[in-house]
């Protein structure tokens, strides 16, 4: 952070692409008051707000939950919300748009590919027989919850999708939070085909793509560690093979 | 809207290898360290349990349970050692020659794991044992 | 990058063995002996013990988190206890490979 | 260099681009929408179902519920208690009909969701676990941590994956509903992401656009709650309900009005004034830190007025305490709190009490609907914190929106399907083309294009500011009437602005100019609804009318649009079992 005439400033330098006016990305750079308590996305609001209108990116709850505000900071996949400008103390702060993600405008990246694989993997809870609603809900003890709740934490914010460099590679391998989501349900007790998601999470671009790079679980912000459900998944894989095929359906 | 679903297969074969790999790194761990230790290190330098002892004391020694364990631990160890270097690959960035990178690998796989049975086969069958008895 | 190193090492130690056991099957064996006391392969081997161990260490955290290990019905080891578990488990191991194929 | 997605830049294609139709269009995809989503695709796997939304719905506002939700589940409860704590926590203002109709329906809902897979926090034996919440009279929070918006929204979204029949427009804004012979036929909505303008015909629209507290400064809500299906409703020629009852939750971060969820009151947790004393001992002896929320904001601000709050940055404030709760308790039952306090506050709650004040939560108010979330216009429908049908009355208690939504949500989905069924599909031609059309000369050229020079953040500022000053927990004659002529103003203002960015493509600050307007106009009835309403009653704190006046204000106030301003009228509440009584707890 700089001194500028007597207020404190930190200085944003931030990725801008507006396909209507300009069809290359250009760098723009804002100062902004600074406060120790803010955060980067209190820096783009401000910007939004009181210098440039024009700057886009999307956000909502501002307490990192609803998974919207995730952009590069500094190289880093990170929640704007969560990153605090005093991190970045002494230096300019660099905000791109999450990498591994086609740009639609400024910081907006299109996740369409994500949410079709979302729903490829079969997100729900599959039953043989439905339990009438009378008899009351499905038990599950503490334990049973806890081999798939860490899973079932994910956001979809998208930063382990801009961190992975499979996925930069490869647009096709199912990625880190998918498969997490998809094991979720795997794991859980109430889930009665587990194996209907095999097809997916063991296709030739599923979890064998994988090489243990380890960054999803690194920026992931809630603690998923989507690394960890993968290779819980490649297990899954091996023994299967082991097992004699599956009847019927 | 209208959304061409991926078609999605399990992909048995790269399951297979995966498990081979995954079992090597067990072996690589559990196993090749007191391997590496009695033949490179302990036997050339005469330390414990190969010093003070009139024989050659390597693992290998004729017997179908040093045989096996001998192919189980190297064999596994070269498997997970060359399948984790080539999976690693991608991340340097070199995806494109990978293809390359991977069959080489495969092949060194291959013929390592060959000589590695037919050596241990020969050893087995027509060694002479008058060897382990050279006084040192 | 140091998993990449390990890796390298493991493989190119067991392609030396395979080379070690070609000596051997030959009938030749001081080239054997000879090989093997060289300083170069002993100091090669030296790293390739320090690197499968720290290979081993690595292995047992990751393996320890993803197949969970349990000291009780309701007890379950933290990472660091279990990479002790397993570590231990590996020096009996190899005690009992020590006794099996040496000292017996 | 990050790449760049070709083939979006096309901007709008000229007048109506596209007719889109569903059988049933649903406004929205929170806790509500979806839900309606899912019950009109159960009830018939042959309707066309749709969910536009301006983010995807997985980032909806319900995310970020922390507490709990409400049902009688256990053996020791039962739908009458549940009813009455509802019912007296509405201070009586709640129809009794729609509370035994919603009591009824809170298990079965729960149940569902749980089968739908739902981590709900466990009992040892398998059962959901249940927590105490403030103003129930008994342990029937069913929870899942402190997350049990993210994992309900979660749940809701990915089991509408499972529906064929579901489709998505995710990221488009609705601007208008389309109304045909009486008859909601369709919205017009810009499609965010390549910025034109279509027409979305449906047989049945369903809204559930949730709350609008962005329209106060300090507030736990999102950046997308903006009070759109409020104002669609609204100008649609459907009335606003109980406007004036806006809750303001007592616990928030004083910095960023982040949640501090009453869970950790229901858990135990205390509040401490600077002379270290559990202060609500004065204000409700009964319940401590259990009561209702109303009561305790207010309490909070009557401590800092004494001079018992501690004075920071950002304004006076007290303390909420769970460290003896213990470290165990809070990691397993409050684990998002504590990553909130420790993030946000720089507090851990383990070790430090966390600083709160009130600050805006949710609006009880909304659109005027009935139990099947009918709004009085056939095929338009209401469900969530944007409807008022009216349960909480003039003051909710924590835990009873999330299965509101769910109830509500699946009402109103139930009653869309059925009305559907009946009705042929409207076409977009005489008048609905012009009606469109007019729309879209609105959007693009009034407010896009426009030459004004005002910045609408300047104008948004002021609205907040007014309404956490003048419409806030306390609330009198002369505050009221100048909050009334500031929006006056405001609106008259936010003719002459204009936005900086003139880009079709995902422009967010056209988004927020439509936004400010629906803003401006629910604030509106907000300021009428609380200025007309002489008495107190729940959430409504009056300094000049301090008792509740059964007499003349037992009745819900109905805010029409009338020449672009409100009118206020009365309607009856209705009374079935519980006689109001004095609220004491």
């Amino acid at each position: 952070m700089t001194k500028d005439s007597g207020v404190e400033t930190a200085t944003l330098k931030v990725f801008r692409y507006r396909p209507e006016v300009q069809t290359e990305p250009f760098v723009q750079e804002y100062k902004v008051p600074y406060r120790q308590d803010m955060v980067v996305l209190d820096a783009l609001n401000y910007i939004k707000d009181h210098i440039d209108g024009t700057l886009s990116y999307r956000w909502s709850c501002r307490m990192g939950i609803c998974g919207s505000c995730g952009a590069n900071v500094d190289g880093e996949p990170k929640l704007t919300c969560a990153s605090f400008l005093h991190e970045f103390k002494g230096k300019e702060i660099k905000i791109e748009p999450l990498a591994n993600f086609p740009v639609i405008k400024d910081l907006i990246v299109n996740i369409e590919d994500f949410m079709e694989k979302l729903d490829h993997i079969k997100p729900w809870i599959i039953r043989k027989e439905e339990t009438p609603l009378e008899k009351g809900e499905y038990r599950q003890t503490p334990e049973e919850l806890e081999a798939y709740k860490q899973f079932s934490m994910c956001i979809n914010c998208m930063l382990c999708y801009a961190a992975c460099p499979i996925y930069g590679m490869n647009e096709e391998f199912l990625g880190p939070a998918a498969t997490a989501l998809a094991y979720r349900y795997i794991a859980d007790t109430r889930d009665q085909d587990h194996e209907a998601r095999f097809p997916m999470v063991h296709d030739k671009e599923g979890v064998w793509e994988c090489t243990l790079v380890g960054e999803c679980s690194v920026v992931c912000p809630k603690g998923v560690d989507p690394m960890l459900a993968i290779q819980k998944t490649k297990i899954l894989g091996a023994t299967q093979i082991l097992k004699p095929p599956r009847r019927g359906k | 809207m209208d959304k061409v679903k991926k078609e999605y297969k399990s992909d048995k074969l790269h399951a297979l290898l995966w498990g081979v790999f995954s079992v090597g790194g067990f072996i690589a761990a559990f196993l090749l360290p007191v391997l590496i230790y009695i033949d490179n290190i302990a036997y050339p330098l005469g330390l414990w349990p190969v010093a003070n002892s009139s024989l050659i004391k390597i693992v290998f020694m004729v017997s179908l349970l040093s045989t096996i364990f001998v192919f189980i631990t190297i064999g596994g160890s070269l498997f997970h050692g060359i399948f984790r270097f080539k999976t690693t690959l991608p991340e340097l960035g070199l995806k494109r020659a990978s293809s390359l990178i991977s069959a080489v690998g495969y092949i060194i796989i291959a013929v390592g794991l060959i000589a590695l049975a037919y050596y241990l086969f020969q050893l087995y069958h027509g060694f002479d044992p008058s060897l382990f008895h050279r006084i040192i | 990058m140091i998993r990449e190193l390990t890796s390298f090492f493991i493989s190119i130690y067991a392609i030396i063995y395979i080379y070690q056991l070609s000596l051997l099957a030959s009938g030749d064996f001081s080239s054997y002996d000879l090989f093997v006391r060289n300083p170069a392969t002993i100091g090669f081997s030296i790293i390739a013990l320090f690197f499968t161990l720290y290979h081993a260490v690595t292995w047992f955290s990751l393996m320890g988190r993803i197949q969970v290990v349990k000291l009780g019905p309701k007890k379950t080891a933290t990472p660091l206890q279990a990479i002790a578990i397993n570590l231990l488990l590996l020096l009996i191991i190899a005690y009992a490979i020590v006794y099996l194929f040496i000292l017996r | 260099m990050p790449a760049i997605e070709a083939g979006f830049a096309r901007g709008i294609k000229g007048p109506i681009v596209e007719s889109l139709s569903h059988d049933i269009l649903i406004i929205g995809g929170g806790g509500a929408g979806l839900r309606a989503a899912i019950a009109a695709a159960e009830h018939n796997p042959k309707l066309d179902i749709a969910i536009a939304s301006k983010t995807y719905p997985m980032r909806s506002h319900t995310v970020s519920a922390e507490g709990g939700m409400a049902a009688a589940t256990r053996e020791y409860d039962s739908l009458d208690k549940h009813a009455f704590d509802t019912i007296k926590g509405s201070d009586f203002l709640a129809d009794q009909d729609a509370v035994e109709y919603f009591v009824s329906e809170c298990p079965r809902e729960a149940v569902l969701l749980e089968h739908w897979g739902c981590p709900f926090s466990r009992d040892p034996d398998g059962r959901i676990s249940v927590r105490a919440f403030g103003g129930m009279s008994v342990k029937r929070t069913l929870f899942a941590g402190d997350k049990i918006g993210f994992h309900m929204l979660h749940t809701l979204f990915q089991t509408t994956l499972k529906h064929e029949n579901i489709h998505r427009y995710d990221e488009w804004f609705a601007t208008s509903i389309l109304v045909e012979d009486g008859h909601a036929s369709g919205v017009t909505a810009i499609n965010m992401r390549t910025g034109e303008m279509s027409s979305i015909l449906a047989k049945a629209v369903v809204l559930s656009t949730g709350g609008c507290g962005r329209i106060y400064k300090f507030t736990t809500n999102g950046w997308i709650k903006t009070g759109d299906g409020m104002a669609l409703a609204y100008r649609a020629g459907v009335p606003l309900k109980d406007m004036e009852m806006v809750q303001f939750h007592p616990t928030l971060l004083p910095n960023t009005g982040i949640l501090m969820t009453e869970a950790a009151r229901g858990e135990g947790g205390y509040l401490i004034n600077k002379d270290g004393e559990r202060f609500l001992k004065r204000y409700l002896p009964g319940k401590m830190e259990l009561g209702p929320r109303d009561i305790i904001s207010r309490s909070e601000m009557t401590e800092i007025k004494e001079g018992r709050g501690f004075e920071g940055p950002y304004g006076s404030y007290v303390l909420l305490d769970i460290r003896h709760l213990g470290e165990d308790v809070i990691n397993k039952k409050l684990s998002f709190l504590k990553e909130l306090a420790e993030k946000y506050a720089g507090v851990d709650p383990v070790h430090e009490p966390i600083p709160v004040r009130p600050g805006q939560h949710y609006i009880m108010g909304g659109v005027n609907t009935d139990k099947t979330g009918y709004t009085g216009i056939p095929g338009l429908y209401g469900a969530g914190e944007m409807a008022c049908v009216s349960i909480n009355g003039a003051n909710r208690l924590g835990s009873n929106s999330l299965t509101e939504c769910l109830v509500f949500g699946a009402a109103a989905g139930k009653a869309a399907a059925e009305y559907a069924m009946r009705q042929s599909m409207p076409h977009l031609g005489n008048p609905l083309q012009g009606v469109a059309m007019e729309e879209e000369t609105r959007v693009y050229d009034q407010v896009l294009k426009h030459e004004g020079g005002e910045r609408i953040s300047s104008i948004r500022s002021e609205m907040q500011s007014t309404m956490d000053e003048s419409v806030g927990i306390y609330r009198d004659e002369n505050g009221l009437s100048q909050a009334t002529r500031k929006i006056a103003e405001l609106k008259d203002r936010m003719r002459n602005a204009s936005v900086e960015d003139r880009d079709h493509v995902f422009n967010t600050e056209l988004i927020s100019a439509l936004e400010l307007d629906f803003m401006l106009d629910v604030a509106e009835t907000i300021a009428y609804s609380a200025l007309y309403r002489r008495e107190s009653r729940g959430a409504h704190t009056r300094t000049d009318y301090t008792n509740r006046d059964d007499a003349q204000f037992l009745k819900h106030s109905m805010a029409y649009r009338d020449h672009g301003r409100p009118r206020i009228q009365y309607s009856p509440v209705t009374i079935t079992r519980w006689q109001p009584e004095a609220r004491v707890y």
